[in-house]
């Protein structure tokens, strides 16, 4: 496999596509590996002391082409790493570590492959479905939601996909969440044929969780989680998981996911730690 | 003013340096718990050109750790909150050793308890494990016995841990200070008199963050432990104060990015540094850092890092206490 | 969610908060040393609409202060060694105080001695002088009778100087903690024992910088004060552990430099904050925290600034310890 | 007088005019007031968190045309600060802080003027001989040096002047130290009647002060010293001086001075502190 590197790259574009939210190419050197579709990036300016930690994104796109190799992003402005990285220009320099992490597993032989987006968790599965790893299987079935109409970004990314949209707001489409689509519609789909892969909003995979239940369906899930090094070294960006033993276990985000079996995943109650909580 | 005529080609100063009986081929090791168990960072870093690899702190049994979140960057720093996850001393051993051993580069064994018994009980499994050149004590740790004070904050518990973990092995001993404590220099002479080769210094200073519209701690342990530049002047400050106060090597860590900020801790009369966060910044740091100590010392005409070590020059008498500048 | 139909207009909540018997409009106050006396501010700052004005630290005789260079500036943060130069505590009555008093804003006077009894005479002339509405104690200075130890470093030492002063004067008395001790809550204590009608902290942490090419300190002190962003996470951590452990107000101060920064600290439990070297870096800082302040509460409803302070929610029963998270 | 204000400027010009050595000019609000020769400004990126204190530099030219304010520094790369300045394009955005200090005296009446500059220390000098304010004096004399030809900056806006040139490293002009250049001249100028005016690296305002000794010429320096608030506030930017009682006190640079009158100042012994430390 080839291995991860961090290297500079330059901004070739960075425009709002919705608001609060950004599309941004950048030019890497040719030797950058070719990223597995839910693999990801993190990111830095190069010229910022601040913020001091990179930030990690999904790769959106990737091109290599007239000699030139590319990454595209979809990011919305969350927080400080975020808003300055909306304000550099064309031409900016960054530093670029990637590609990082284990992407989606392909369909092995499924018939049926649902791509089940919340928000910018659209960016993984546009790039899976443009990759031609889902070639394979017969039908493809998108569910994307956003906060408003204004925020459903990508969507012309995804076209020849049976399309299924819906806005929190109503503004566009059904009203509600991309898991109200999915629930609408889950009885018709045969588990063992069927395979998901979602990637959203914390709350977007716990609902999902709940809703499939017991159903036999495999379902890959593109996990987010706050991380340092990206590597593995860390250990920051933990994920409760039931281990073998059925005991609680962690992982890391970055390097045993971001994208894990939704099965395996143990979540935390809401607004708070998991049960079992140890300090020190 | 006068200067020389230039010398630099093919000068190659010497780099090497000793803590107690470890030789380092050159004195920037890897900080416990940033880089992981060496292996995550081979892409980026020739493990056989590092002082030593410092590996994650180590228990008796593996740990899971805290709950998500556990870092959260601030101001040039980041707290973190692991929570001492680890695989666990044998694992360590069993599956960690045989990777890092082909490297030849020395392995510091970071490691920790919740009694005394626990580190003695640690640093018996490490003592005859090839490939181990030394075990870095970590007091930072809550001392279950004590009601959760952590023992680094007591003089007489880290002599008491340091003895038995000295009595336990022949591998050179380094006690790794916490900041959080009022005098750094009476714990390190208390490591010193527990049998150390050296101190290492500082682990993280403890902090919070509140997200304010959530009205929640960003970590999910609410508190965590503060690295990164932001936290250099105080680890500076101590490394010195540390440095007049005992005889055994002292090993500066807190905050080095670069090779200048490794040079102030040298000159400062650390023997060693240990280079922790800036891993997650700059995945090459620590090779950047050793070719730029060796720049410096060709640049300065320094022929051995020895005759740089420790040679601050301070007007006066300074008193090396905790006297403010306020 | 079910956000509440837009009221914002006309919404005006209480930003009033008291400390002991001193009634401040707005829980903003300037932070000792970072804010000259006041009158270097009215370009940039109505003084009249801050919630005090804390002064630079003030002894009973002029002091000259520490020679340059007495500032550096490191990662989010800079280092002060400006050594407690001031004009004498009867230069600033007779002096500076005409120029405050128009402004109509409490001055809090930050005294500091190097005995007790230098404390004592400070607070007692400034006991009776108009304008005065509290007096702050700064005792992270070196105790010159106890071989220069800080004052602040020993609770016993504490708890004495803040009666002494207590005795000395009607004035609201508040001591300011600082952070280079190993558990400020027995610090805080010990203020309150002696009587203090609230603790401020954290002051500076002490820190060093070295230049390599001279191989010298920046500072001609050798070493500084740490303030700035760099140090808030530090801060925030002791001002949570405090407000547990003391009933007297608490005074959130360290690296604030946004009305969120100040958010953090009166949602852990301060009553007030105290603004420092964001006052250099934007000099109108405090008049912008003050009106974030006022608009956080207005976009959350909060009708008066008591209802948010000390509402951290934390689950289970979380350590306010040393407990560290490495 | 015009109070201080904080503004915003916008970065017109930032170009290199000798290795190391940039000149750069700022578009600010109109309202700005006019500073007076020998105050200072200080200025951080207003899109940068780091450095976090602005740095201070003297004005080295001020305009008001066609409705435009505009300030111009000449700075040379000394740390990060500095060098992040110099990295700015056109169009960034700086916050500006000023103008700070009090500025050089006027000659009132002195016949002769002497403006003598080392380096950067040559922008005030500029920009107090361009003003006008020694419009009354019959003759000004000035000595540039710089520690190479390619670094000698700011020669051109000092056309009319009587110039004297010199550096370090001998490759332009003569060899050696302004401060050799004015001890040549020196026996030449009636003290009574003459004004200098100085600003230079820290040993040349020493080696000045030693070369006058006891000679009764009046002489105005500008200092520099390691900033933070440039308001007075923080008392960081200390500078010793004999005081009234003929002991040792400390003024701040940048509310008392930056300039000040030679003799006043009490220097430090070299590399070190002065006499009478004190800690605490
Ligand atoms: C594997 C992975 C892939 C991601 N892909 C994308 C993507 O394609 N597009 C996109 O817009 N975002 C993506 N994110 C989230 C993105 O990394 C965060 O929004 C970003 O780091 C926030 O940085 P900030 O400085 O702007 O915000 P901060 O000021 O650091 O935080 C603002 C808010 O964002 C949350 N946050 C911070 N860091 C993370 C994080 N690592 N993961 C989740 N939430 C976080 C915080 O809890 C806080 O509420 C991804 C995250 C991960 C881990
Ligand atoms: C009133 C005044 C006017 C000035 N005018 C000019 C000018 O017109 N052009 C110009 O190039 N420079 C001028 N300076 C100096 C300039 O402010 C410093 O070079 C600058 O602050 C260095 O910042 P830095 O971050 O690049 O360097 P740092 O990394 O902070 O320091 C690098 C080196 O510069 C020295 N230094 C840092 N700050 C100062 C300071 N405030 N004064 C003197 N030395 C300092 C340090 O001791 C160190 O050796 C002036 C300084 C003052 C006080
Ligand atoms: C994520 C993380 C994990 C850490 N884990 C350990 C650990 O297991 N044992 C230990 O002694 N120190 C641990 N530390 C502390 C570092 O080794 C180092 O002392 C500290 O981070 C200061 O150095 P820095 O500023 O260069 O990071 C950890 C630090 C970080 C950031
Ligand atoms: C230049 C300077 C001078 C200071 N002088 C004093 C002082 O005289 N008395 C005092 O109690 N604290 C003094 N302090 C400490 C501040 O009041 C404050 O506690 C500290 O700077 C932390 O806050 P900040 O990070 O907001 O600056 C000084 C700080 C600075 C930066
Ligand atoms: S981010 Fe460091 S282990 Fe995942
Ligand atoms: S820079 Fe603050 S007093 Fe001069």
């Amino acid at each position: 496999m080839d291995e991860t590197q961090a290297v500079r790259g330059d901004i070739v574009e960075n425009r709002a596509v919705a608001p609060g939210h950004f599309q941004m190419s950048i030019r890497l050197p040719g030797s950058f590996p070719t990223p597995v579709p839910g693999q990801f990036v993190m990111v830095r300016s190069a010229d910022h002391e601040e913020p001091l930690l990179a930030r990690p994104f999904s790769v959106y796109g990737f091109q290599r082409r007239r000699g030139e190799t590319a990454v595209d992003l979809l990011y919305r402005t969350a927080g400080r790493g975020t808003a300055l990285l909306s304000r550099l220009e064309p031409g900016a320099r960054l530093v670029v570590l990637g590609p990082l992490g284990r992407g989606f597993a392909p369909p092995e032989g499924m018939k049926k492959v649902i791509l089940l987006a919340g928000g910018v968790g659209v960016a993984p599965l546009v790039f899976l479905l443009r990759s031609g790893r889902l070639a394979g299987t017969n039908a493809c079935t998108c569910y994307v939601g956003a906060r408003t109409g204004e925020q459903l970004t990508g969507l012309e990314l995804l076209r020849g996909a049976d399309l299924h949209v819906c806005t929190d707001d109503g503004s566009r489409a059904f009203c509600g969440q991309v898991t109200d689509l999915l629930r609408r519609d889950i009885g018709g789909y045969d588990p063992p044929e069927t395979m998901i892969y979602a990637c959203g909003p914390s709350p977007m995979i716990r609902t999902l969780g709940r809703l499939l239940g017991d159903r036999p369906i495999r379902c890959q899930v593109s996990l987010e989680e706050r991380m340092a090094c990206g590597l593995g070294a860390c250990l920051g960006c933990a994920v409760a998981v039931r281990g073998e033993s059925g005991r609680k276990e962690y992982r890391r985000v970055c390097k045993d996911g971001p994208v894990f079996d939704l099965r395996e995943i143990l979540f935390a109650s809401p607004g708070g730690a998991e049960e079992g909580q140890q300090n020190g | 003013m006068d200067e020389l005529p230039n010398q630099d080609g093919g000068y190659h100063p010497v780099l090497a340096v000793e803590i107690g009986r470890l030789r380092l081929q050159n004195p920037v090791m890897t900080a416990s718990g940033t880089f992981g168990y060496g292996q995550e960072y081979t892409p980026f870093v020739d493990l056989g050109r590092l002082g030593a690899v410092v590996v994650k702190g180590l228990s008796l049994e593996r740990r899971d750790g805290n709950p998500p979140p556990r870092i959260v960057e601030t101001p040039a720093g980041m707290l973190n909150a692991v929570g001492l996850q680890n695989i666990g001393v044998r694992a360590f051993i069993a599956e960690k050793m045989p990777q890092l051993r082909p490297y030849n580069v020395p392995v510091i064994a970071n490691i920790f308890g919740e009694t005394v018994e626990e580190y003695r009980r640690v640093a018996e499994i490490l003592a005859d494990c090839p490939g181990i050149g030394g075990i870095e004590i970590n007091v930072s740790c809550p001392n279950v016995k004590q009601g959760g004070i952590t023992f680094g904050a007591c003089p007489d518990t880290v002599q008491e841990v340091t003895g038995e973990v000295r009595k336990a092995t022949c591998l050179p001993v380094i006690v790794k200070l916490t900041p959080n404590v009022t005098d750094v220099r009476d714990v390190a002479r208390a490591a010193e008199a527990g049998g150390a080769d050296a101190v290492s210094l500082i682990n993280t200073l403890t902090g919070m963050s509140v997200d304010i519209e959530r009205r929640r701690p960003r970590l999910a342990n609410v508190t965590g432990g503060l690295s990164g530049p932001a936290i250099r002047p105080i680890a500076l400050r101590m490394v010195w104060q540390v440095v007049q106060a005992v005889r055994i090597p002292v090993v500066g860590v807190g905050g080095i990015m670069t090779a200048a900020d490794a040079l102030e801790f040298l000159i400062a009369g650390a023997t060693a540094v240990e280079v922790g966060t800036a891993n997650f910044v700059r995945p090459a740091a620590t090779m950047e850092i050793i070719a730029g100590i060796e720049a410096y010392l060709v640049r300065h005409r320094i022929g051995d890092i020895a005759e740089l070590i420790g040679t601050l020059k301070v007007d006066a008498e300074t008193d090396a206490g905790q006297a403010e500048g306020c």
